[in-house]
């Protein structure tokens, strides 16, 4: 009866997120999983997930948190998740509160991974199982972790190759290029630092304008507009994320922007959600500007979350460092994300 | 005798305003000196600059064969010199005995015991039963003067500044701090008195200086002078020393009042006639102001009738009472009466000021107007009527609460101290409006603690002993021992 | 004359901060001294004015809404849903937005009357509230691909003039036409600067509280859909921390947090000020932080010259008198 | 007797609101009520308790302080680096973290009496340039592997006790005795009550002022250091965002937006009850934005119901009076 639940609903969670084609293959791997989960399922029932998120806020984060909720609960398993709204203290006694209440898995996603160290330390002293994704906490039992430097890299890789594609001919330095950055916190602080090796990577590039604390749709437009005041010439930017991107495009699509030629104006960014997905569609007929994200993590992140989580609980053998798969989406791969 | 203090060619400019004029004075030692001047003349401009509450512009003070060309609170604190504001300068948060102790050091820590017997030593002296304890928060404005007074005394100074300090008590309490005075007089303190109250300055003063409009006009000695060369010399006229009396009388009841409970006043009734003028007395806490506000909707009754021209109404909130034409003159102008920071006309205006407007909007013409209507019969002393209020003496900020309740053209209108801090003059002009209005068929009830005027002014009188209603007496039956009989009384 | 000058000056010294910012940033960087610059500032702050000018309403009467970034993030939330996920037409769903603005600014009003608490606090509630709330509808989800027809109020333009800077206009004209020329304007006044007097004067200051807060809910919410508008999107986190600034430029533009006393203009320079201090620093090109340090100092400069004047302002005129 | 039994509860109604909370968590789930899980609660808010004491001296006085919370991170940030850019002894590092708090403090308040602006207004300029400040000097980055001497201030135990609890208590007690016992402490309250008074009564209220910006500054810095060793890094971000878990919490327990009055055992009652809350939400399972909607409600639940309480005192004992 639970493997029948399962798998009657982890497909319908997927439908929303995962392609076709994934759809297809991730449902046999279930199948083949389903006889290993049958029996684990029994064991799994009325055990407890605490899952901590650094903010939820962040429409991804929510999504993901959400969607692993919802896996979990077809095993009869809880999750509950505790939202440290991007404070790295409350993080730290969400941690314990998990702890003290006797959770059999605590998930982290650090707000500051070097600031949970210990309280992850003792969780585990206390009898917790903790899980990390995302930044390296230095303590765990598992860990999904997301190389933000990486990250900010393949973005530059990304804004490079629009560049040589766009300007083949281009001087060296004659192409302007905005950064909309954030680091307010040591992850973003290095997926930036990732972001500004545009100019090792593609020699035709200029940083003329690298802008601070950018993170919401308003905030990029205000900054674009000021930033075309000094340097209209500029043709791309690299936005820390997928909301500040939304931004650049609104700016550069709208009626009277001083983007004239679309077509020679890109913006990229990281962090996958549907708002971005749509627009990178339209890129083709450059009726959108945001060509380019970076998605992290497998097409099924939360089902590999999960599944991690799973073999954590029922003491099946897994794999303790598990880097996350970094994806370029673009123009070319965007259909099997819609 | 060498004086202990002596202003030289003091100036004080306020913006359009000269509130002292080149004004020399001085005080001897052990003498009591009386202030005497208009409302606006100057006189708490004068202590504040003794004080170094206020940097005068120009001049010099010596105090005690030492020059300053200006003072500051700790110095002249430091220097014996203590003052009772016009205002309160009380710590509401903080206890009496606090205040009275505050800015005073016994050893290392705060000794709550010798603060609480200090203020306890000086209550027993006015005969008054306040908790030491108590916060200053919620205490009736002649407790707080009380404790205002204490603070004062409490320390040992040579010379004493008392601004008004008579204004919001009664006369039991004026007559125990006559008697502390008294006391400090015999010790050779110096004393600084300001009264509107003419008999007062009679009663204690030695020397009395009159002033006007910031400028010295002349210092007295108090036994070879008169009341009526003093006021000439404060107002430039002679002034009627009779209270005006109503030339009309009505015999239709305004305004009746039955078994009305509430606010801590229990099953008061009486009625008021139109064109009445009916006094309100009571000593300190006796629920007078209670009762207005009861009136005026201001709280909430818990039982009782009030009729209107012999139609029950129910007044629910201060709108419903300005709606049937009733008007209360609170007696707390700086906290219930003005709007510190608005300026005059609007301050005028306020009250009746939908009655300007048409459909929301404020008709600017018709408030100006009214406010000067308004103002100038109560003679306000200002350079302008856009002058922000918080910038006028203590007495012409009343006038400004007085001339906004008038504004608002009241059938019954209710004057809770409505002198209180007037000058001689300004109070002759009230108390002819009071007549006037009456004549008009206003009713008006009028609360005062002075005497004299209470007597003077009402047709009947109606006395209030711990929020019941003790005694009433008609006008042939009127004096000063009556009422206080009725207003000793317990229930 | 000259008197008159010297107060006439000492009453605006804010805009003459705004005009020597200006100045400043146009002679290091002349681009700065543009139309499309303006412009851009004009239509950058144009909510941030509509939603401070609802916030001035309630500080003149003597509160404080410091729920102001989450009511924006509940309407906006709340318009985009009726669009986009129930389908209402626009126009339909701009009205439910204000009146979601009207209903949340009563609910503040309602609270700090019943409750009898400061403003402050109540609304220090709420905002966790209505935090939750917006979450909770979006379920962190951004709303996009708004109908041009509804970017428009953020985007478009009538003319060669901003519709969101022509709404700000009109916005700041009605404003300042109620708070000085009607007598409820006055009324507000009256409750800042003595609640009790007002009582006895008879005004009936709860219901006047409850009306600052509705007119402020019902601005923040015009705000709110401008600013979704321009995004052409909807979070929950839209217009979070809105309410600083908002606070921020209304004691700069003089509005005291006592109550009683603040002018429109000067809601209006204050917000401008932030905004010229911002963009005219990016053009100049400080860096982040260090961008911070300046807003700091200025803002402090700003409010202690101001202040400064309003001090000496007495001293002169003395002198003036005994000229 | 029996009005001595209500006049007692009355005061102390805030702690009933705690004991509510308490009881209503631990029905719904027992393990709430564990000796673990208060050791916990005690934990984790002896550093925010710490912070709202020393915002209480200046919120008593009549002030605000809105730049608590780069306060923390700034001092935290110097001394990690001190530690560990630096290399500097882990106690001459507490002391410099110690000094720059009171120097933060000190900033606060010459700059409140020197530009005769509203605390308020002062510390939200002073805010953005301690933040600049201390992202120039991080330049983002975290600061990990602090010592395990330093790291004990946050995590360690004294026997059974943790070491931060002890902190806290000792804060608590010298405060409270500093507020009630010396001649200082009377004039914090004197100030917040009517400056005016203070001042005339011969209190030096600019010293008065600086100081209680001084100690807010030292307190803020003891949280600090606190708060990075139980963290053992710090970056800058650390402690941002608690001035207003401290705001609430001290008007939770009493302490008036005015000034005036208040006491430490409130504000430690007000940081409690909003730990429970966090804590015991969470322990029962409710979902984050449940619980930002629950955490308003009962913020509002607790200063109506204090509020109900106390203005229903002044009616009965009127009619105590009466009878
Ligand atoms: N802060 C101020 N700003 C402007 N003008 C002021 C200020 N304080 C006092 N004045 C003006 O100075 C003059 C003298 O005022 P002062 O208070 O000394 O009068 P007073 O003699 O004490 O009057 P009263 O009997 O009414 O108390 C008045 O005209 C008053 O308007
Ligand atoms: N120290 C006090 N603490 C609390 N309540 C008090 C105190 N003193 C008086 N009251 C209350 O105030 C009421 C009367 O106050 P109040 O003194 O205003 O009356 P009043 O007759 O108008 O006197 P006043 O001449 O001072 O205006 C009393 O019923 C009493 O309950
Ligand atoms: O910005 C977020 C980053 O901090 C986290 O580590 O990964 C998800 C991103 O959205
Ligand atoms: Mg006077
Ligand atoms: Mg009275």
């Amino acid at each position: 009866g639970c493997g029948q639940s399962a798998t009657a609903e982890v497909p319908a969670a997927e439908t929303t997120q995962a392609p076709a084609q994934e759809e297809a293959q991730a449902a046999a791997e279930e199948t083949a999983a389903d006889a290993a989960a049958e029996s684990g399922a029994v064991a799994l029932a009325g055990m407890t997930i605490g899952y901590c998120m650094p903010d939820t806020s962040e429409s991804f984060l929510s999504w993901l948190s959400n969607s692993v909720k919802d896996l979990a609960a077809a095993d009869g398993v809880t999750v509950d998740i505790a939202d440290a709204a991007g404070s790295a203290t409350t993080q730290i006694s969400q941690i314990e509160n998990f702890a003290a209440s006797g959770t059999d898995l605590i998930i982290v996603m650090a707000v500051e991974p070097t600031g949970v160290t210990d309280a992850i330390e003792r969780a585990q002293a206390a009898g917790s199982m903790v899980m990390v994704a995302g930044g390296d906490t230095g303590a765990y039992d598992a860990i999904m972790f997301t190389d933000q430097y990486e990250d900010g890299t393949m973005m530059a890789e990304m804004g490079a190759a629009w560049v040589e594609a766009t300007f083949p001919d281009a001087e060296p330095g004659s192409i302007e290029i905005a950064l909309l950055e954030d680091r307010s916190t040591p992850e973003a602080n290095s997926r930036c630092d990732g972001m500004n090796t545009i100019t090792d990577i593609c020699d035709k590039v200029t940083i003329v304008q690298t802008v601070g604390s950018i993170k919401t749709n308003d905030a990029a437009q205000a900054a674009m507009e000021n930033i075309m005041q000094t340097n209209p010439e500029i043709k791309l930017v690299l936005s820390y994320n997928s909301g500040g991107a939304m931004g650049v495009n609104e700016f550069a699509t709208r009626a009277g922007s001083p983007v004239k030629d679309a077509s020679q104006f890109a913006v990229f960014a990281s962090d996958l959600d549907e708002a971005s997905i749509a627009a990178i569609a339209q890129s083709g007929d450059n009726s959108s500007v945001f060509r380019g994200l970076i998605k992290f993590g497998s097409d099924d992140l939360p089902g590999d979350t999960y599944n991690l989580a799973k073999k954590i609980l029922l003491n099946e053998t897994y794999e303790v460092e598990n880097p996350d798969p970094l994806t370029k989406i673009t123009i070319d791969n965007v259909a099997d994300y819609q | 005798m060498e004086p202990i203090l002596t202003l030289k060619n003091i100036t004080k400019l306020y913006p359009g305003v000269r509130a002292l004029d080149d004004f020399s004075i001085e005080f001897k030692p052990g003498e009591i000196h009386a202030l005497l001047g208009e409302n606006g003349a100057g006189k708490s401009t004068l202590i504040k600059v003794i004080s170094g509450a206020i940097e005068p512009t120009a001049g010099e003070i010596v105090y005690k064969n030492k020059t300053y060309s200006r003072m500051t609170p700790k110095i002249s604190r430091d220097n014996g010199i203590e003052v009772i504001y016009q205002e309160f300068n009380l710590v509401d948060t903080l206890s009496a005995a606090e205040n009275i102790c505050m800015g005073d050091r016994f050893g290392r820590f705060v000794d709550f015991k010798k603060m609480e017997k200090i203020a306890a030593d000086i209550f027993k002296q006015f005969k008054i039963d306040i908790n030491p304890k108590a916060l200053v928060e919620g205490m009736t404005p002649a407790h707080k003067q009380i404790v205002e007074i204490s603070k004062a005394i409490s320390k040992k100074c040579e010379l004493l500044i008392m601004d008004e300090p008579s204004a919001p008590l009664t006369v039991k309490e004026v007559e125990c701090m006559f008697d502390i005075i008294e006391v400090l007089k015999k010790k050779g303190i110096t004393i600084i008195y300001i009264s509107h109250r003419m008999d007062e300055i009679f009663r204690i003063a030695d020397r009395v200086t009159v002033m006007r409009d910031g400028t010295f006009v002349k210092t007295l000695l108090t036994k070879e002078t008169n009341r009526d060369e003093l006021i000439s010399l404060m107002v430039g006229r002679e002034l009627s020393s009779d209270y005006p009396k109503p030339k009309k009388h009505y015999d239709e009841e305004i305004l009746r009042l039955e078994h009305i409970y509430g606010n801590g006043d229990s099953n008061i009734s009486f009625s008021l006639r139109k064109g009445e003028i009916l006094g309100l007395a009571g000593l300190v806490g006796a629920g007078r102001t209670e009762l207005a506000r009861l009136i005026y909707g201001a709280d909430r009754m818990d039982s009782g009738k009030i009729y209107l021209e012999g139609k029950e109404i129910k007044i629910k909130s201060t709108s419903d009472a300005i709606h049937y034409g009733i008007g209360l003159i609170p007696e707390d102008r700086k906290n219930q009466g003005c709007f510190l920071e608005q300026s005059i006309e609007w301050n005028i205006a306020f009250n009746n000021i939908r009655r300007f407007s048409k459909s929301g909007i404020v008709n600017q013409k018709q408030t100006e107007e009214a406010a000067k209507k308004y103002g100038e019969a109560m003679s306000i002393k200002t350079p302008s009527y856009v002058q922000d209020v918080k910038n006028l003496s203590g007495g012409n900020q009343q006038k400004v609460v007085i001339a906004k309740t008038l504004a608002a053209n009241s059938r019954i209108i209710i004057f809770d101290e409505p002198t209180r801090g007037i000058d001689v003059g300004a109070k002759q002009e009230i108390y002819e409006l009071m007549c006037a209005l009456a004549d008009e068929g206003i009713g008006i009830i009028m609360i005062s603690s002075d005497m004299e005027e209470l007597l003077g002014m009402s047709q009947r009188i109606i006395v209030l002993a711990e929020g019941k209603k003790a005694g009433e007496l008609e006008k042939e039956e009127f004096s000063q021992t009556a009422v206080l009989k009725y207003a000793s009384s317990c229930g | 004359m000259k008197e008159k000058v010297i107060k006439i000056l000492k009453k605006y010294t804010i805009i003459l901060v705004l005009i020597g910012l200006i100045l400043f940033f146009s002679i290091i960087n002349p681009v700065f001294f543009s139309l499309t610059n303006f412009t851009n500032i004009f239509v950058q702050q144009s909510y941030v004015i509509i939603a401070a000018i609802g916030l001035a309403f309630v500080m003149i009467s003597g509160g404080m809404d410091l729920s102001v970034g989450y009511q924006m993030s509940l309407v906006g939330v709340i318009t985009a849903v009726s669009m986009m996920w129930l389908n209402l037409p626009v126009l339909f769903s701009v009205l439910i937005g204000l009146a979601m603005g009207v209903l949340l600014g009563i609910i503040n009003g309602v609270a700090a009357v019943k409750l009898k608490v400061h403003p402050l606090i109540i609304t220090l509630g709420t905002m966790t509230i209505f935090q939750g709330t917006s979450y909770i509808i979006s379920n962190s989800n951004p709303i996009f691909g708004l109908p041009d027809s509804f970017k428009f109020l953020g985007q478009g333009y009538v003319g060669p003039i901003p519709f969101s800077v022509i709404a700000m206009v009109i916005v700041a004209f009605f404003a300042s036409f109620v708070l000085n020329k009607t007598y409820f304007g006055r009324y507000v006044y009256a409750l800042g600067s003595n609640e009790e007097a007002a009582h006895l004067a008879g005004v009936n200051t709860k219901k006047i509280k409850i009306c600052v807060f509705m007119i402020c809910g019902f601005f923040v919410a015009l705000s709110a859909i401008i600013l979704v508008g321009r995004a052409g999107s909807a979070t929950s986190a839209t217009g979070v921390g809105t309410e600083f600034t908002c606070m921020t430029a209304a004691v700069l533009g003089g509005i005291s947090f006592k109550g009683g006393s603040g002018k429109v203009w000067g809601v209006i320079t204050g917000v401008l000020i932030l905004g010229v201090l911002s963009s005219g620093m990016q053009i100049i090109g400080l860096g982040t932080y260090p961008q911070y340090i300046a807003k700091g100092i200025v803002l402090l400069a700003a409010v202690g010259f101001d202040n400064y004047q309003k001090n000496t302002k007495i001293k002169k005129t003395e002198k003036a008198v005994e000229a």
